[in-house]
């Protein structure tokens, strides 16, 4: 990396999840200069949380350590983490845009030695975990965190810990004035991969994520099975930390409902059946998993492994979207209320844990938009139409999983380039 | 009404669902249902539907007329409103259920002896005579409603609530004599009538 | 404060020697220390419940709660529709919405109407007593007026179903609303926290054609304002009031049980903590005495 | 090789000062290790000190860097010198994190940095600057073959960023399927009717393109050469052939539709009535708004049903596993042309699973409801054709019914089959068995076969869900339904992705750097062909392709092929493969530079020190060993750890060579194989588990216990794992003895 100074035939990456670290990649190895924009202190996005992908349930860690190869040894991207766009100006092959940058606390000089988390004793909420445990004031994201530097919590800033990491680092990298700075850049097109988040449980009244300790999301169940994660990788129950061995997974857990989001967010069928694999993969024979669908959307080959759960034994499926979960007495054990539309059965299931297969919804606001962008009634980036030097990446423009937003993050690259290269002069 | 029925029979015969569509309250909705369930797993009655609503939605796209409109479900509606804020479809399910029950009634499709259709007459009945509702006259009419003998079984069972009203004073026996009533009767009725007769009109259009 | 009016459509179940008439004798004092003036609807009719619909078509029946929101146009010009009965601010508001969503129902619904010379435009909010209480005064206000807390009483919050669904009150989940454990907080009682039934139905209108089936449900709601360690169940809904409060012998003889819960209404725990007595509060309408919320009224 | 000048650094910082004797390490760097210059920093990658070893380079003719600090992971760009090798001797993960920080521990745990430090000024020995070959040279032309709205995409979209293009089509015009569509399913905001399919624009754009050739009623004949100088012979069905160069390919060559008359189950063929969705589009076409009628007597249709899954989702023979993906869309979008052009008709749509995922296929799915078309969950079980009317038979899953409905006009949703050619993959067909020749569509002329490798069911679809446009025949990507079933949505992403990625190729085979995953790698292999036996086996493991074999039987290797993977170089048993930066020499040296002590016979309480070499895939067991360190997870002192590019690249010569240099054990860390490979060079893993169980006989000879070399499939998440494996092997050693070996 090095500090490009970004001219018309840049092309501004925003998000770094998996889908603005494509669009980024593909650009800048074909030679464009490119800079790449991240909220948070470091890049991977939703995917960094993931602990398999479906249907080959390989770890997203493996992509992820190419893609940040990639990145070091690339000198056409430039990487700006903890920063966010507020405005643009201007058009096609001429936008104008105005970027904060939070401060870190913490310069270049960083080794990652971990000292410095050593030294602070104040513990907040671990965003990377969705808050199901705590990190230091002083910390690196994660494992795979790139960069890889550590991040001073804004909340220890003027505390005693401030001057601890201070202290205890022997290589200056501690800055404790560093200001929120404002950078401006020109740039010839933009892409925005500003991904997606999951939809809100405590809004599902009936399901009680708010009021049931063993309610828990899809995205919290993935943390739990990650070695360094909240649960040191078992499937645990909030309520008693016991084993959860008899699992619910309700799909449509706020997609396809006009009370919270009518689209389909279509990668929660597979999540679910991909993570009934983990039920068994922790608990063996005694893992037992349900799931409560309306339609299975397994489309194309995910057949196949809509197929190999389907002949799992203790895997069971039931069409139906669940009325409403109550909490048994004494036990702390959801159950699950409705009716099997198929041939019209009432249930009240019991289950250990229930699973909240939690729809996606776009990251940003489609009211908040710096600039006019315009999206459909879900708050996704419609397709390019017209004379546009703005494109969508990855789940900012659909519900994806991640191998469709890969592949719409390289087609957004080539929108870019050949905004850029028609502004300039390499244009064949 | 019986030949209501028939007219209606004849001229819906390929399509229950453009019949309920046409002439039921609320019936141009039973085609955005996708059969999830949730109403029927809302349902605080649930158990003693035969049919719970998605199920009857799916019968009425399958044509299953005789047995949707004589069915004894709709008629087990409480009106909770369960099923219609946890609808994902927006369905007005507790309507679609009132309108069934009406149109069921209207065409004499109801099952015999179906107990909420008989209190909702009288409960129609009571409230249309004077503009207002007369409590004990009601009271009355629900103990009867089965026949004499029914009801002086009923009176005697019903005796301690009858009591306790009298007693706190939230039940009078002056309510037998006229009682309750507003003031511009005929106005009222007038409204009705007209009501009715614009939509017997309707329901004519369709059947003819 | 200033004074407060409101177009008011009492319902028939509030009138003199009715079965809620209890209720309304505690709204009138409540609204005396609030300093509401209700204006009530000339000559108001009946809004047919959620049970009309065996002999009333569609149209009848919207044609009922538009005659009483007509009355309210020509009578209490601009002010706001509000009701004490659940059933009754449902179907008035839910004909309000309907004239204004369904083609072709306003014209058809004046039509009717003019018959009675009649007609409606239906632009006015019709709203819930409770609704006034939260909107137009607030906790806070409302706590101001107390004079007795009522110090020591756990209240279950019945809050039903039609004051809940589908509308709501306050913008408050259908699932687990709040504001009548608040409004018990603020008068100085102790809500019941995670009172399980607290949106379970009673049966409403079906207690009397299949007093089994709701007497069942009703059982439920007792016992687990029981479990919670209540003094007794407040509600906002006559049809509540009634089928909890009447049947617990029936149930008591069914399941053998030996239920003797008071069933309350918000606005008598409020007369009372402001400083109403016994009667004022409309507490010798309970078929089941609230000892300790009589204790308080007789100090 | 230009006379080398070694620069070592030695890092003091992050404890690695508290915790090592640096003059000890320095004084060998400078000693054994041969460093022109070494020094010791307290703080080696600050800039100013970076400027310094810069300088040296500049000033002093220092042409090699020895950083003796953190792991090759950290502080990448502090430490990436143009133009000269630079090794990372790992201390800090790779050392002092593993390590426990007591005395007992403190010889064994300098004796590792001792070691590494030797490894790594013996590496940068024989490594020397990668350059690019100048064998390829920019060729701005780009090939589609297929044009269909896939083909069409990716050729309007590179030529918009400004490349030529020519686009090969098998039959008389562009447009293919989606041409023959009347409408196609929404693209755009309200997501409610269906909408142009498109093709004409498309088809006016391609006219008025002066950048965009097309050859009509031709196909690929022949395929060879290389990204950026591909050689295509297009043949048209006259006959006649003309040959043009290409930078890079785009395979969209789509699908062919399930062949119905598989179906006789739903009474296909046995009356005009039951058509496929293509069937439809046609009558549709026909009717063109009007309402649309049935073939049999030209009757308006009066009702319709759908049936879903014809054939598809199911294991019965002759029918296609998968889901088609497109199909309930597609069915929607036809039961709105009866509903539009005839309100009264009555469409319904069997299903299963009702599948339009996305924004707006919720929305397409309930504009159809809105529409009156009506949805029954249920399984067609049979279609019986009529004089009058046709009967349906299927079972309605809601209600639990068997029923019979009587229609006009059946609709059958059948799947896609990928147009991908020849599988190379497939076993030789047994002897009598008759094969159906398949006609191929590029013609390779590569080693591998005459087509793309296929991933399942027939798609050409890459094998890793991060890399969607991974491909196995560098410069050639398919996109479309070829690659994986779709819609026309999805293939227009497809179609503009695959673009980007072959214009990506043009550029980065033109200055010689590699494609993904080393992606901008310059080094590449160079054969000693004099010392080559023609043994084949680097053109037969190569997994990309990349070497062909001339008329003799010598490897003729095409750069701009190649994935610098090493996997020939580890197949090489003459060792005749290497790259600048990395041989069988630059690790094999590194083995024999670790001093392995020899025992003192003579002294009773000696204890033992034995050595493991320690072979670890840089893309994921070597990550997961530094993540290991960063959580202070511990392994033994004894293990001398070597990333390679790719466990493919490991030549069996570097596991006899430490076995005979007195190696007590060799571990192989390698990444999963098999149908789930996560090998990112596809078989590497797999090859080395091959050439490990040959070592096996090795063994023997040397009368070793096989225990002494083990090989491991690992994930990048095995942190805890991969330490626990290294320590199994000491354990391992300290069961059966140290090796005799040691002289």
């Amino acid at each position: 990396m090095t500090d490009t100074i970004a001219t018309n035939e840049s092309i501004l990456v925003i998000g770094g999840g998996i889908s603005g670290m494509t669009a980024a990649l593909e650009a800048a190895e074909c030679g464009k200069q490119v800079i790449l924009v991240e909220k948070t202190p470091s890049l991977g996005g939703r995917v960094s949380q993931l602990y398999k992908y479906f249907p080959k349930l390989c770890h997203p860690t493996c992509g992820m350590e190419i893609n940040s190869r990639r990145i070091k040894a690339n000198k056409n991207l430039r990487v700006i983490t903890m920063a966010e766009v507020d405005e643009i100006t201007g058009n096609a092959g001429n936008y104008n845009v105005s970027i904060t940058k939070q401060p870190r606390y913490i310069n270049d000089n960083c080794t990652a030695c971990g000292e410095c988390a050593n030294a602070v004793e104040a513990k907040f909420d671990n965003e990377h975990n969705y808050n199901m445990d705590k990190r230091k004031g002083a910390y690196l994201p994660f494992n795979m965190a790139y960069p890889q530097r550590y991040v001073l919590d804004s909340g220890i800033i003027g505390t005693d810990d401030a001057d601890k990491a201070k202290a205890a680092c022997r290589y200056d990298a501690v800055d404790l004035d560093m200001q929120k700075e404002t950078v401006q850049l020109n740039v010839g097109a933009v892409i925005w991969a500003t991904g997606w988040q999951p939809f809100d449980a405590a809004n599902i009244q009936p399901y009680g994520y708010d009021r049931y300790d063993n309610v828990i999301t899809s995205v919290e169940f993935e943390r739990m099975m990650d070695d360094f994660g909240p649960t040191g990788g078992k499937i645990l129950r909030p309520s008693d930390n016991k084993e959860a061995k008899n699992i619910a997974f309700i799909q449509c857990a706020g997609s396809r409902d006009r009370n919270y989001l009518k689209h389909c967010s279509r990668i929660c069928c597979m999540a679910s059946l991909k993570q009934t694999t983990y039920v068994r993969e922790q608990y063996a024979d005694d893992g037992k998993a349900t799931i409560y669908y309306i339609d299975i959307r397994a489309i194309d080959r995910f057949e196949d492994f809509y197929a190999k759960v389907q002949a799992d034994t203790n895997v069971s499926f039931i069409k139906s979207k669940v009325a409403s979960i109550t909490e048994e007495r004494g036990t702390g054990n959801p159950v699950l209320h409705g009716v099997n539309t198929e041939g019209y059965d009432r249930y009240d299931n019991a289950h250990d844990l229930v699973v909240l297969a939690v729809g996606m919804q776009p990251s940003v606001d489609r009211e908040k938009f710096p600039v006019e962008v315009i999206t459909n009634e879900h708050g996704f980036i419609e397709r390019p139409e017209g004379s546009t030097g703005m494109f969508a990446a990855g789940c900012a423009s659909d519900a994806l999983d991640v191998n469709r937003a890969v592949q719409n993050a390289t087609a957004s690259a080539l929108r870019a380039i050949q905004v850029v290269n028609r502004f300039s002069k390499t244009e064949v | 009404m019986g030949n209501l029925n028939t007219t209606m029979i004849e001229k819906y015969r390929n399509s229950f669902l453009h019949e309920v569509e046409a002439n039921v309250e609320e019936g141009e909705w039973v085609k955005m249902c996708m059969q999830c369930g949730v109403c029927s797993g809302s349902c605080p009655l649930g158990p003693h539907w035969d049919h719970p609503p998605q199920e009857l939605f799916m019968m009425i796209r399958a044509g299953k007329r005789e047995e949707v409109l004589t069915s004894s479900s709709m008629w087990m509606c409480t009106s909770c409103y369960n099923c219609i804020v946890r609808c994902p479809r927006e369905l007005p399910i507790t309507h679609i259920m009132h309108g069934l029950a009406h149109y069921a009634k209207r065409l004499g499709l109801v099952p015999e002896n179906q107990q909420t259709e008989k209190f909702a007459q009288l409960f129609w009945d009571n409230l249309t005579n004077t503009g207002r509702v007369n409590e004990l006259k009601l009271g009355l009419k629900l103990y009867f409603m089965n026949g004499f003998g029914e009801g002086i079984k009923m009176s005697l069972k019903m005796q301690d609530v009858g009591l306790n009203m009298l007693k706190t004073g939230r039940m009078s026996p002056f309510e037998l004599l006229g009682g309750h009533s507003i003031k511009d009767k005929t106005g009222f009725h007038a409204m009705l009538q007209k009501a009715k007769e614009l939509e017997d009109a309707k329901i004519a259009k369709h059947g003819a | 404060m200033a004074k407060k009016e409101y177009s008011f459509y009492p319902g028939c179940s509030s009138q003199k020697a009715a079965s809620s008439s209890n209720y309304q004798v505690s709204v009138d004092s409540m609204c005396n220390e609030l300093d509401i003036q209700l204006n009530t609807i000339p000559d108001w009719n009946c809004c047919s419940a959620s049970i009309g619909y065996a002999g009333g078509g569609e149209l009848p029946r919207i044609a009922l709660s538009a005659r009483n929101l007509a009355l309210s146009e020509q009578a209490n010009p601009g002010q706001d529709v509000v009701a004490t009965c659940a059933a009754c601010w449902l179907a008035t508001k839910e004909t309000k919405e309907r004239l204004h969503e369904d083609d072709g129902l306003m014209e058809e619904t004046n039509q009717a109407l003019s018959a009675a010379g009649l007609n409606v435009k239906a632009d006015q909010k019709v709203r819930h007593m409770v609704e006034v209480l939260i909107e137009d005064f607030g906790y806070d206000e409302l706590g101001k007026h107390v004079k007795k807390p009522l110090d020591g009483i756990k209240i279950a919050g019945y809050v039903g179903c039609q004051t809940n669904r589908p509308f709501g009150i306050d913008g408050e989940s259908f699932e687990n609303p709040k504001y009548l454990d608040k409004l018990v907080e603020t008068m100085g009682a102790e809500p019941i926290e995670k009172y399980e039934k607290k949106v379970q139905c009673c049966g409403g209108a079906l207690a009397f054609s299949e007093p089994e089936k709701s007497q069942a449900m009703i059982k439920d709601i007792i016992e687990a304002a029981y479990d919670g360690g209540a003094d007794m169940i407040a509600t906002p809904c006559p049809v509540c009031q009634m089928n909890v409060e009447v049947y617990q012998n029936h149930i008591n003889k069914k399941y053998n049980t030996k239920f003797k819960m008071p069933v309350v209404y918000y606005s008598q725990l409020m007369s009372v903590a402001y400083g109403k007595n016994y009667k004022e509060s409309g507490l010798n309408g309970q078929v089941i005495t609230p000892e300790k919320l009589s204790i308080i009224a007789k100090k | 090789m230009a006379d080398t000048k070694i620069g070592a650094y030695i890092c003091k910082g992050c404890g690695l000062g508290e915790r090592l004797d640096t003059d000890k390490l320095e004084s060998i760097a400078s000693g054994e290790g041969k460093a022109a210059i070494c020094r010791q920093e307290e703080f080696l990658c600050q800039q100013s000190t970076v400027d310094k070893i810069q300088a040296d380079i500049d000033n002093e003719g220092i042409n090699r860097v020895v950083i003796g600090a953190c792991s090759r992971r950290a502080k990448f760009e502090a430490f990436n010198f143009e133009s000269t090798c630079v090794s990372r001797v790992n201390l800090r993960e790779g050392v002092i994190w593993v390590r426990p920080d007591t005395e007992e521990a403190k010889e064994a745990t300098q004796e590792m940095a001792e070691d590494y430090i030797r490894m790594g000024c013996t590496e940068v020995k024989f490594m020397s600057p990668p350059s690019a070959s100048q064998e390829q040279s920019v060729n701005k032309h780009l090939l589609v073959v297929g044009g269909g709205i896939t083909g069409m995409t990716s050729a309007i979209e590179a030529s918009k960023a400004g490349y030529q293009v020519s686009i090969i089509e098998k039959t008389s015009q562009l447009g293919g399927v989606a041409g023959q569509l009347h409408r196609k399913v929404p693209s755009r905001m309200p997501y409610a009717s269906p909408q142009d399919n498109g093709i004409d624009d498309l088809n006016n754009q391609i006219s008025a393109n002066s950048n965009i050739t097309v050859y009509l009623n031709s196909t690929t004949t022949k395929t060879s050469g290389a990204p950026g100088r591909f050689s295509v012979d297009i043949t048209t069905e006259s006959g006649s052939t003309t040959t043009e160069n290409f930078g890079a390919i785009i395979q969209a060559s789509g699908f062919t539709p399930y062949d119905a008359n598989k179906l006789p189950e739903f009474a296909y063929g046995k009356t005009p009535d039951v058509v496929d969705q293509l069937g439809l589009e046609k009558l549709a076409q026909e009717a063109n708004g009007t309402p649309i009628k049935r073939p049999s007597d030209g009757k308006v249709v009066e009702n319709v049903m759908f049936i879903q899954c014809a054939g598809q989702r199911s294991d019965k023979e002759d029918h296609l596993s998968y889901c088609s993906g497109h199909c309930c869309s597609t069915s929607i979008k036809q039961a709105m042309y009866f509903k539009e052009s005839n309100p009264n008709c009555d469409a319904a749509v069997l299903y299963t699973d009702l599948r339009t995922p996305g924004a707006g296929g919720e929305d397409f799915y309930r504009s159809a409801q809105r529409k009156g078309v009506t949805f029954t969950k249920g399984i067609a079980k049979e279609v019986v054709a009529g004089d009058n009317q046709h009967t349906i038979k299927f079972t309605d899953l809601i209600l639990n019914d068997e029923v019979d409905l009587a229609v006009d006009m059946v609709v059958l949703a059948t799947g896609m089959l990928p147009n991908s050619g020849v599988n190379i993959d497939a076993p030789p067909a047994e002897e009598g068995s008759v094969e159906i020749p398949v006609e191929s569509i590029l013609n390779l002329d590569y080693r591998q076969g005459k087509d793309m490798p296929q991933l399942v069911h027939g798609f050409t679809d890459s094998h890793f869900i991060c890399f969607p446009y991974e491909t196995r025949r560098t410069g050639i990507y398919t996109a479309g339904p070829v690659r994986r079933p779709m819609d026309i949505n999805q293939a227009i992403d497809d179609a503009t992705g695959a673009a980007m990625k072959a214009i990506q190729a043009i550029e980065n085979s033109a200055l010689g750097k590699a494609a993904h995953p080393r992606s901008g790698d310059l080094s590449f292999p160079s054969f000693r062909m004099e010392g080559c036996t023609q043994c084949k086996r680097c053109t037969v493991e190569c997994p990309f392709g990349a070497i062909n074999e001339d008329e003799k039987g010598y490897p003729s290797y095409n750069e701009s092929r190649c994935r610098r993977c090493g996997t020939c170089m580890g197949a090489c048993p003459v060792r005749v493969i290497s790259f600048e930066n990395y041989s069988v020499d630059s690790v094999g040296q590194q083995i024999k530079a670790v001093n392995v002590p020899i025992p003192d016979e003579d002294d009773e309480n000696a204890v033992a020190k034995p050595r493991i070499l320690t072979l670890a895939c840089e893309n994921d067991a070597y990550p997961a060993l530094d993540m290991a360190g960063m959580n202070r997870i511990q392994h033994s002192a004894y293990v001398r750890i070597i990333p390679v590019r790719c466990l493919g690249s490991v030549n069996t010569i570097w596991v006899t060579d430490a076995l005979n240099s007195g190696y007590d054990g060799v571990v192989l860390l390698g990444c999963q194989k098999g149908e789930n490979y996560q090998c990112h060079f596809v078989k590497g893993s797999e090859i080395a588990h091959y050439r490990m169980s040959k070592v096996n006989d090795t063994l023997t000879t040397l009368n070793l216990e096989k225990e002494r070399v083990a090989t491991y499939e690992v994930a990048i998440t095995d942190i805890q794992r991969i330490p626990q494996l290294i320590d199994d092997m000491a354990k391992t050693i300290e069961d059966i003895g140290t090796s005799p070996l040691k002289f």
